[in-house]
């Protein structure tokens, strides 16, 4: 896409949405960020005026140290063959967000994922709380920074004993000058 | 008929599921395979058994993509007695094809119960031995020995046809020589295999028992 | 069928089990060989000979620790059943008093409902299991087998109708004496039309969906397993012979001795197989339009064919 | 429904008269393709068990296990790899990243067991059928994971530097130092394998995160001269760096030097901020060299009193006195030594045990005394015509040239020797604007100089001549100068062991004359300053100190460290032996503390 | 000296000489250390003593074919004179000077003898003087003549 | 019953009505409830459909998936950048390549790695041979469906042939991890390219049998001639990619759209199809698997010989990349085949996520498309859309 007609889309658009943190990221992808307000509708304007008529996936990315949430909603303009990642802030503790499932068909499968991976829930989303990947979870969500895989791995999966492993430095101190070296006593 | 025998001893609650369900499933405690008593008999039998083995047609992981060149023409595992058979009633070997998510292990375990015995596990890969690739994933068993008695190991990742065929003519010679019974320990630890199963599976919606 | 004395029935029956065992024998054998030959279409070696026996055996070995009640356990009884009263009224090879069976006078009639029977037993049987899987292959294998009956008994009514008998013995009888005397030349409309159906009848493609293990796995047997299992398999090669030597008795003159039955079988079998493996299958409606298409026309035309030029 | 539609199918027919697809004997026919990644192999020799598998294997497949067989080799860990096969992916980054090559994987791929507790073994060690199988994967050639080659370091340009004392390296910038850095793959044996046991990977790891105040934190912790190792140093660390076995060793001692050049003199207190403890015993320190710096730093830091007596009007010992200015400018040197001055060690130069003040006063009047007085003698070639006067010492002439006066060598000298300080002395008089012609008993190869050095005064036009055997000194009849009469050496082999020895051959002798002769073929300790009788109560013997735990000897107060009891003559194990004896000295003088601390951790 | 018992007898007498001028040397000498080094070294010429006496009873064999390492250290060295505070440098070049004297002096007799047996003997003797140097050699190179 | 959606071709409007269907009365004894899976042949990987029906025709179904979810998303998070390429390429099995490219490119781009230009050849070589081992299974797969086992044996062999060629190229058979970021892993073996011919022209001559024992197959047509059909009206709405978008006429190629790697230097065009049924989406992919045998073959004629394969590379074992923020794409078999990842300059990825064309194809297209379809169908249905589950739930 010519970086002219971009530029005038998006000047377009920022007069008439809160749009910031506007990135080229490479000449086909440019990402920038929405307020939640004004998400639904810049979204079906993409689709219906600038042709962003293909969803190519949606996703949410957890800043926690910043306590949000942002979702994105990456659209494919075929004609100009331009990506356009719309990026959406939300709060971590329990907002609820609105569906794009009248949008596009498979939206709503992406919203039953981010409810059960991240725990968003989605405004009228379709079968929004059936399991989709997980059964029986009773953990806090999988794909939240603060889930520690590893360790919930470990207590309810268990690993095979017999495994031991010894740290070249550590033992090469023990075996070779155990009383010398950088520790002080 | 066995199903209606709701009264017996040795029975299991199948506590969990509705009346109606609980009449669609036996509550009888599993029990252990006994050889023929006369010993040229049961060897026969297991020559029978280790020369049909019919393997449930089940990918439960990635290991399923090698079962297709496996029983087709490169490799053509039909020459072995191995055949695949699409219902658990039929088959006596359950090839466990690498990882189990919880969610898989479920019906593996009722796949599993639902086999008819003499059976055999056969577990491909390295996941089911230590977690393998996935030993870290909260949706992944580590210890595939831990939910269901296997009885023969192959790793490699995936391990190809070659060592599957390897493999089952292992588990034919451990047929011949009466050693292949796995199904028994899973009886003789029953309650034991159960917890661990229980312990895993969160939404223990099915009975404990059905075959 | 009355007999002298009561030691003739004993003869009688001691001749049809043999006949039974090499039928079955034959059968599983022939199972083995067609699967080689399908083996090698598909660019592989295939099972060895040994194969069905061993799976046969396995079943019966198998534990069984489940049942759906009587009419499942029924099922493959009555599955075997049809498919020993089928053959017991079989002359199996023409002329030979030991290979003769019980055939009689009607016995086309009984063989066809003995055809019936089994399948229908095992219908019940499969019913019972409570599996919808195999409600689901009754239902396809009932109504396809209604669909391949009326080429059939098209083509049956015609031969009895050309040979004026219902003895299968006459009808062999009939054809003696050189391959210009097979109903195959003799109402060849027929016989194609019997050998339509037959294609049908045998479970290969384009015609198995009732055995399919993608579409519905694995039709009416779902939930057989072991013994039953190894009943069902036995009756599979028993019947897939008697049937085979049904057609080859109606249609391709019989046979006098062992080796012509095998070579003829084996030719009638083979008509199935060469289309089975070019063709994948047919969903059970589109099955039954078939035979309800050509097969029942040509079945028509040769009873027509029976009527206006042979009997003319 | 097209007739062809019904017909073509029976196409299929065509094939059951062609050769089947099936592998006959799959079990056997078919072996992994030749590079394929099957069950691994290492050769256990080659391995230096550096754990860079383990580090790299995201599966947490391969542990580090000890194999006695290789436990106490150098540059080795003592660790093998070992494999569990229920959680190896056969990705091969192991053998990619292997720094020893020893890595590989066999094209075996059969591995059935009944026993999923089988599925471990300690490749090269444990017995397998593949050990031996010559296919399988290899990484390729061209591949890398890390960079095998160094960043090169900028030096002065050999024709300005044979004319200045400036300092020929000129040290990393931030850039290439990341770079560097990056290239170590944080194994830890180093840390062996230096005399002091720097923390090398964790200041290497500061450089990467750009935090040279931790990384200079970290290596005061166990060196107290970092600025000057980072020139001087002989960096055994490099010679086992396992990134030097296929390529080059991470430049270690550059990378130290890069830390100490970023930070500023002024800014060590705000960043090392040592606590001074509290004690009141003092203690006494000979020798204001490496080793006794060192350990006056780490004595001072537990709170004793410490006074440093040199004899000489500065700090440094041959640190100062024996290294040139172009390797190690005196600023640098001064960087160091002023810190470990500035947290309160008392020094006393032009003070000489013996005459200023005596060992017996001393050992009166403080509560332990550390001697590190170095090799200040230079050995004696002991051959006719040693004592002529146009003979001089390397250590001498080095000494002259550090003070600032004129050595007077002459326009055409010959230089005895193949150690750093023959080295040193050579590239010395180079700038002094001699002609020199360097004599060694052995190869080039076998020279115990710094490979570097080697090469820098080849290419500063050093001339090196090989296997010569100095036999005899001669005047040069009627001038000032002197001769040297040397004799081709050949090098044999000693069936006992050793490397080959140098064996004169008396038929091709030469002789030559020079303006002067240094002799820099080594060094021993002054013992002078010690009675006999305090030397019989030291126990020295065959030249050496016995060896007992923390520098002790076997004089109650007395502990000893540097050249002058290792005789490894580098700084960095005098470094180690001043550190290690101020932990002795702390055990000695506290010994209620440690027995109380050894208690509590049983 | 015209027999083997004699000349082996000589040579014992030789080595018990050298043990006893270490022991002497010792007994000057200022510190322990130094003392020590000079009585191993006696010890080690008690030592060759033994040996040759050995070879008196039999129950050893000079070799007097053997090709001994010659590094000829000693040759190109300055004498060193007997003091109280000598070095370990001027201690081996002693010892290994004295090696060298009884190597030639073995290797000149047999020189005058007739080829036989004695002649063998006396070769057999300087070859394991040679030895004897060889190890106060090795030593020097590899002690003294670090190169550093 | 009058609730129930029953999706019709008529007016533009149904391709844009995404409302589910309402459940149906169970007890009422008219509908059968049937799960077809996850233990079932005819289902492509592990997944299930519950479905519905009404006598033999479906009047619902769902799509389960997550039988194979391993989390990946989440195992990339803990894991370094050079690690997780190893683990990639289990996401999808049949064609773990695309995953290893299209991870490592994501990984190059952002920290602004070039490969050199054998690296980017062989890369392409590798996709394409994948592609071919994909199709070859997938024509197995959808004749296998309809009941016929003679085709997949032989495509099945095949693949093997290839899959051998891969074993000499990258090491393994199924999950090469030959795609490393800053390049590959090695160069071609010897001989490699003459024996790629020869499978090259073997499975064409194969293909060749195909064709007409299968497709031109009075049966086959019979089952799969209007089976599915998919509006090209519902394209982008479904975010439907790849052979089931061009079988429609819709000429989307990522190859020819925003060409990658070397494809702008190859020669093809872009095959469009013009039935929207199953069995156009066969014909479809036969031809795109002859066109990717042609490509193979033009790899080979230009692939460089010598050269480096890898661009200069940091030490993987403590890379940072550098803060950003990419999303890159590649035309897999099924179609557009995307990573979209996010790195905030630590030595581990902030976010991937896997964005697989079946994502659509199995669950929300699959749903629609199975409503009013025979029972005996779904297998071939489900196969003609090439859904794979694993890239669903990764």
């Amino acid at each position: 896409m010519n970086e002219k007609t971009l530029n005038t889309m998006l000047e377009k658009l920022k007069q008439e949405f809160d749009i910031s943190d506007i990135v080229e990221h490479k000449p086909r992808l440019t990402t920038f960020t929405v307020s939640k307000q004004h998400a639904e509708t810049l979204i079906r304007e993409l689709r219906d005026r600038e042709a962003y008529t293909h969803l190519n996936f949606m996703t949410c990315i957890d800043y926690i140290e910043d306590g949000i949430f942002s979702l994105v909603y990456m659209l494919h303009n075929y004609g100009k063959k331009h990506s356009l990642g719309v990026h959406v802030n939300i709060s971590r503790n329990g907002e609820e967000v609105f569906s794009i499932h009248t949008l596009w068909a498979q939206a709503w499968t992406y919203q039953r994922e981010l409810r059960e991976m991240y725990g968003i829930r989605f405004t009228d989303s379709p079968r929004l709380d059936e399991d989709f990947c997980l059964e029986g979870w009773d953990q806090i969500p999988p794909m939240r920074r603060e889930f520690d895989t590893k360790k919930f791995s470990h207590e309810r999966f268990g690993h095979r004993e017999g495994r031991s492993s010894e740290v070249p430095r550590e033992h090469m101190k023990v075996q070779l000058y155990p009383n010398r070296g950088g520790d002080e006593e | 008929m066995f199903k209606k025998s709701l009264n017996t001893e040795d029975t299991l609650e199948n506590a969990g599921l509705t009346v109606e369900e609980q009449q669609l499933f036996s509550n009888a405690r599993p029990q252990a395979y006994e050889p023929y008593p006369i010993k040229a008999v049961e060897d026969f039998a297991n020559w029978a058994r280790a020369n049909s083995l019919w393997i449930l047609a089940f990918g439960t992981g990635c290991g399923a993509i090698e079962m297709r060149p496996l029983m087709t023409a490169r490799f053509d595992a039909n020459r072995f007695g191995v055949a695949g058979r699409p219902t658990p009633r039929q088959s006596s070997v359950f090839v466990i094809g690498g990882y189990a998510s919880v969610k898989t292990l479920k019906r593996i375990v009722r796949s599993y119960e639902q086999m008819q015995g003499p059976k055999f596990v056969i577990a491909l890969g390295i996941c089911p031995v230590n977690g393998g690739m996935y030993f870290d994933s909260y949706n992944t068993v580590n210890r595939f020995d831990q939910y269901l008695p296997v009885d023969l190991y192959i790793t490699g990742c995936m391990p190809r046809p070659e060592v599957l065929v390897a493999g089952i003519m292992e588990l034919q010679k451990m047929i011949k020589a009466g050693k292949c019974n796995g199904a028994n320990r899973y009886v003789d630890n029953f309650d034991w295999y159960k917890a661990n199963q229980k312990k895993v599976i969160k939404n223990w919606d099915m009975p404990d028992y059905n075959w | 069928m009355i007999y002298q004395s009561l030691g003739e029935w004993f003869d009688k029956i001691g001749n049809f089990s043999l006949t039974l065992l090499i039928v079955t024998v034959y059968g599983l054998l022939m199972g083995a060989f067609i699967e080689r030959i399908i083996a090698k279409v598909q660019g592989r070696i295939g099972i060895p000979y040994k194969q069905p026996f061993i799976n046969v055996l396995k079943n019966i070995f198998k534990r069984t620790a489940i049942s759906h009640g009587i009419m499942f356990y029924l099922g493959p009884v009555f599955r075997i059943a049809g498919g020993i009263g089928t053959l017991a009224f079989i002359p199996v090879i023409f002329g030979s008093e030991t290979f003769s069976n019980f055939s009689t006078a009607g016995d086309l009639f009984l063989v066809i409902y003995f055809m019936f029977f089994g399948q229908l037993g095992m219908a019940l049987g499969a019913g019972e299991s409570g599996h919808p899987y195999s409600a689901i292959g009754v239902a396809r294998g009932l109504s396809q087998m209604t669909a391949y009956e009326v080429p059939f008994a098209l083509a049956v009514v015609a031969i009895v109708l050309q040979y004026g008998t219902l003895s299968i013995n006459d009808i062999v009888a009939a054809q003696q004496g050189g391959w210009q005397h097979w109903t195959m030349v003799t109402n060849w409309p027929a016989t194609l039309a019997a050998m339509l159906a037959f294609l049908g009848m045998t479970g290969y493609s384009p015609f198995d969906i009732f055995l399919a293990p993608q579409e519905i796995p694995i039709g009416p047997p779902t939930e057989f397993h072991s013994a039953y299992l190894g009943l069902l398999q036995l009756n599979r090669a028993l019947f897939g012979a008697t049937k085979l030597i049904l057609f080859m008795n109606l249609f391709f003159g019989g046979a006098t001795g062992w080796p012509e039955l095998m070579l003829k079988t084996w030719l009638i079998y083979m008509v199935a197989i060469v289309v089975g493996v070019a063709f994948p299958r047919y969903r059970v409606d589109q099955g039954i339009r078939f035979f309800f298409k050509l097969p029942t026309l040509i079945g028509i035309m040769s009873i027509i064919y029976v009527q206006m030029v042979l009997t003319a | 429904m097209s007739l062809r539609d019904l017909l073509s199918p029976f196409y299929v027919w065509q094939r059951a008269f062609e050769k089947p697809y099936t592998t006959k004997r799959p079990t056997l026919d078919r072996p992994g393709a030749p590079a394929y990644r099957g069950f691994h192999i290492n050769i256990t020799e080659t391995c230096v068990g550096c754990g860079s598998c383990h580090t790299i294997c995201q599966n947490h497949a391969i542990d580090m296990v000890a194999v006695d067989e290789y436990v106490g080799r150098d540059g080795d860990s003592g660790l093998r790899p070992r494999f569990d096969y229920g959680r190896c992916c056969w990705c091969g980054l192991c053998v990619d990243i292997c720094t020893a090559g020893s890595l590989r994987m066999s094209n075996e791929y059969a591995w059935i067991s009944e026993d999923p507790g089988d599925f471990h073994f300690t490749a090269g060690i444990d017995d397998k059928p593949w050990q031996e199988n010559a296919l399988g994967y290899r990484r390729a050639e061209g591949y890398h994971l890390y960079p095998p080659k160094r960043i090169t370091m900028p030096m002065l340009p050999v024709e300005e530097s044979v004319n200045t004392f400036d300092e020929v390296v000129r040290g990393y910038d931030k850039e290439q130092a990341k770079k560097e850095a990056d290239r170590c793959v944080e194994c830890g044996i180093c840390v062996a394998t230096c005399p002091a046991h720097m923390d090398v990977p964790d200041y290497i790891h500061s450089i990467r995160d750009g935090d040279y105040e931790k990384g200079l934190q970290l290596m005061y912790r166990t060196n107290p001269f970092p600025a000057t190792c980072g020139r001087i140093c002989t960096r055994r660390c490099e010679s086992v760096c396992p990134v030097g076995i296929l390529g080059e060793p991470v430049a270690i001692r550059w990378l130290k030097r890069f830390i100490v050049d970023q930070v500023d003199k002024k800014d060590y207190p705000r960043i090392l901020n040592e606590p001074i403890g509290e004690s009141d015993f003092k203690v006494a320190i000979i020798g204001a060299g490496p080793g006794g710096l060192s350990a006056a730093y780490y004595l001072r830091q537990q709170g004793h009193a410490v006074t440093v007596y040199e004899s000489r009007a500065s700090a440094g010992g041959m640190l100062r006195y024996g290294v040139p200015s172009y390797r190690l400018p005196d600023v640098e040197l001064d960087k160091d030594i002023e810190h470990i001055l500035a947290i309160g060690v008392d020094i006393k130069y032009d003070t000489e045990i013996g005459r200023d003040i005596s060992f017996e006063t001393l050992l009166e009047d403080n509560d332990a005394i550390f001697m590190s007085t170095g090799l200040s003698v230079p050995s004696s070639m002991r051959i006719h015509g040693e004592d002529h006067p146009r003979v001089l010492s390397g250590l001498q002439v080095l000494a002259d040239v550090a003070s600032g006066r004129d050595p007077g060598i002459g326009k055409k000298i010959a230089v005895i020797g193949g150690g750093n300080v023959a080295m040193d002395a050579a590239r010395v008089s180079r700038r002094l604007g001699a002609d020199v012609t360097l004599l060694y008993r052995r190869r080039i190869s076998d020279m115990p100089a710094d490979d570097e050095e080697i090469d820098e005064s080849q290419a500063e036009g050093v001339v090196i001549v090989q296997q010569a055997i100095p036999v005899e000194v001669l005047d040069a009849d009627g001038t000032e100068r002197v001769c040297i009469k040397w004799g081709e050496a050949k090098m044999v082999d000693d069936p006992k062991g050793g490397r080959p020895r140098p064996v004169l051959q008396e038929d091709r002798m030469h002789t030559e004359t020079y303006d002067c002769i240094i002799s820099a073929i080594g060094q021993s300790s002054d013992l002078g300053y010690l009675s006999s009788e305090v030397q019989d109560q030291l126990a020295i013997e065959w030249g050496r100190f016995k060896p007992v735990e923390y520098q002790h000897t076997m004089m109650e107060k007395v502990f000893v460290g540097g050249d002058f009891a290792n005789r490894t003559a580098d700084a960095i194990s005098a470094i180690e032996d001043g550190h290690h004896a101020a932990r002795g000295i702390n055990r000695f003088l506290n010994p209620d503390a440690f027995i109380k601390a050894e208690m509590q951790d049983e | 000296m015209n027999t083997i018992d004699e000349i082996l007898d000589y040579a014992i007498d030789q080595e018990q000489q050298a043990a006893d001028f270490y022991e002497e040397v010792a007994k000057n000498a200022e510190t322990a250390s130094m003392k020590k080094i000079l009585l191993d070294f006696s010890e080690e010429e008690k030592h060759h003593k033994k040996i040759l006496q050995a070879v008196k009873t039999g129950e050893h064999e000079l070799t007097p074919q053997q090709e001994i390492l010659d590094l000829k250290i000693a040759d190109y060295l300055v004498e060193v004179e007997v003091s109280k505070n000598i070095s370990y440098q001027d201690a081996l070049i002693i010892a290994m000077k004295r090696e060298r004297a009884a190597y030639e002096l073995y290797t000149d007799i047999a020189a005058r003898v007739p080829e036989g047996h004695l002649r063998e003997v006396l070769d057999g003797l300087a070859r394991e003087e040679e030895k004897h140097k060889l190890f106060f050699e090795t030593e020097y190179d590899e002690r003294i003549l670090t190169d550093n | 019953m009058t609730s129930l959606n029953r999706h019709t071709l008529t007016g533009h409007s149904a391709a844009l009505d995404f409302s589910q269907p309402e459940p149906v009365d169970l007890s009422s004894g008219k509908y059968v409830k049937l799960w077809q899976g996850p233990q079932h042949p005819g289902i492509t990987g592990n997944m299930s459909l519950e479905l519905t029906l009404e006598g033999d025709t479906i009047i619902g179904c769902k799509t389960h998936v997550g039988y194979l979810h391993r989390g990946f998303e989440k195992l990339m998070e803990r894991r370094t950048f050079i690690q997780n390429f190893t683990v990639v390429c289990r996401i999808a099995v049949p064609e773990p390549t695309f995953n290893e490219y299209l991870y490592s490119h994501a990984v190059e781009e952002l920290s602004g790695i070039e490969i050199p230009d054998r690296a980017v050849w062989l890369r392409t070589l590798n996709l394409e041979l994948m592609r071919l081992a994909s199709f070859l299974m997938w024509i197995g797969g959808q004749s296998g469906a309809f009941g016929m086992y003679t085709v997949p044996n032989w495509t099945l062999s095949h693949r093997d042939f290839v899959l051998d060629l891969f074993e000499e190229m990258t090491g393994a058979r199924i999950y090469h991890m030959y795609i490393v970021p800053g390049g590959v892993r090695a160069g071609l073996p010897e001989g490699f390219e003459k024996r790629a011919r020869d499978v090259m022209d073997s499975t064409e001559k194969m293909l060749g049998q195909v064709e007409r024992v299968m497709f031109n197959n009075a049966v086959t047509k019979a089952r799969s001639r209007g089976l599915g059909i998919i509006d090209p009206e519902m394209i982008d709405p479904y975010g439907i990619v790849g052979p089931n978008a061009r079988a429609c006429g819709v000429a989307r190629d990522l190859r020819k759209d925003e060409p990658y790697l070397a494809y702008d230097q190859l020669d093809f065009d872009i095959i469009t199809g013009h039935d929207c049924d199953a069995y156009g989406r066969a014909w479809q992919r036969l031809q795109e698997t002859r066109q990717s045998i042609d490509l193979i073959r033009q790899c080979l004629d230009r692939m460089p010989v010598d050269g480096p394969f890898q661009a200069d590379m940091p030490n993987v074992l403590h890379w940072k990349v550098p803060a950003g923020e990419t999303y890159v794409k590649a035309e897999c078999t099924r179609g557009e085949y995307g990573y979209y990842m996010v790195t905030d300059g630590s030595e581990y990825v902030r976010r991937v996520h896997v964005r697989g064309p079946s994502y659509t194809h199995a669950i929300a297209v699959m749903e629609r498309l199975a409503v009013g379809c025979n029972i005996a169908d779904i297998a071939g249905l489900m196969v003609s859309l090439h859904t794979y589950p694993p890239e669903i739930e990764r």
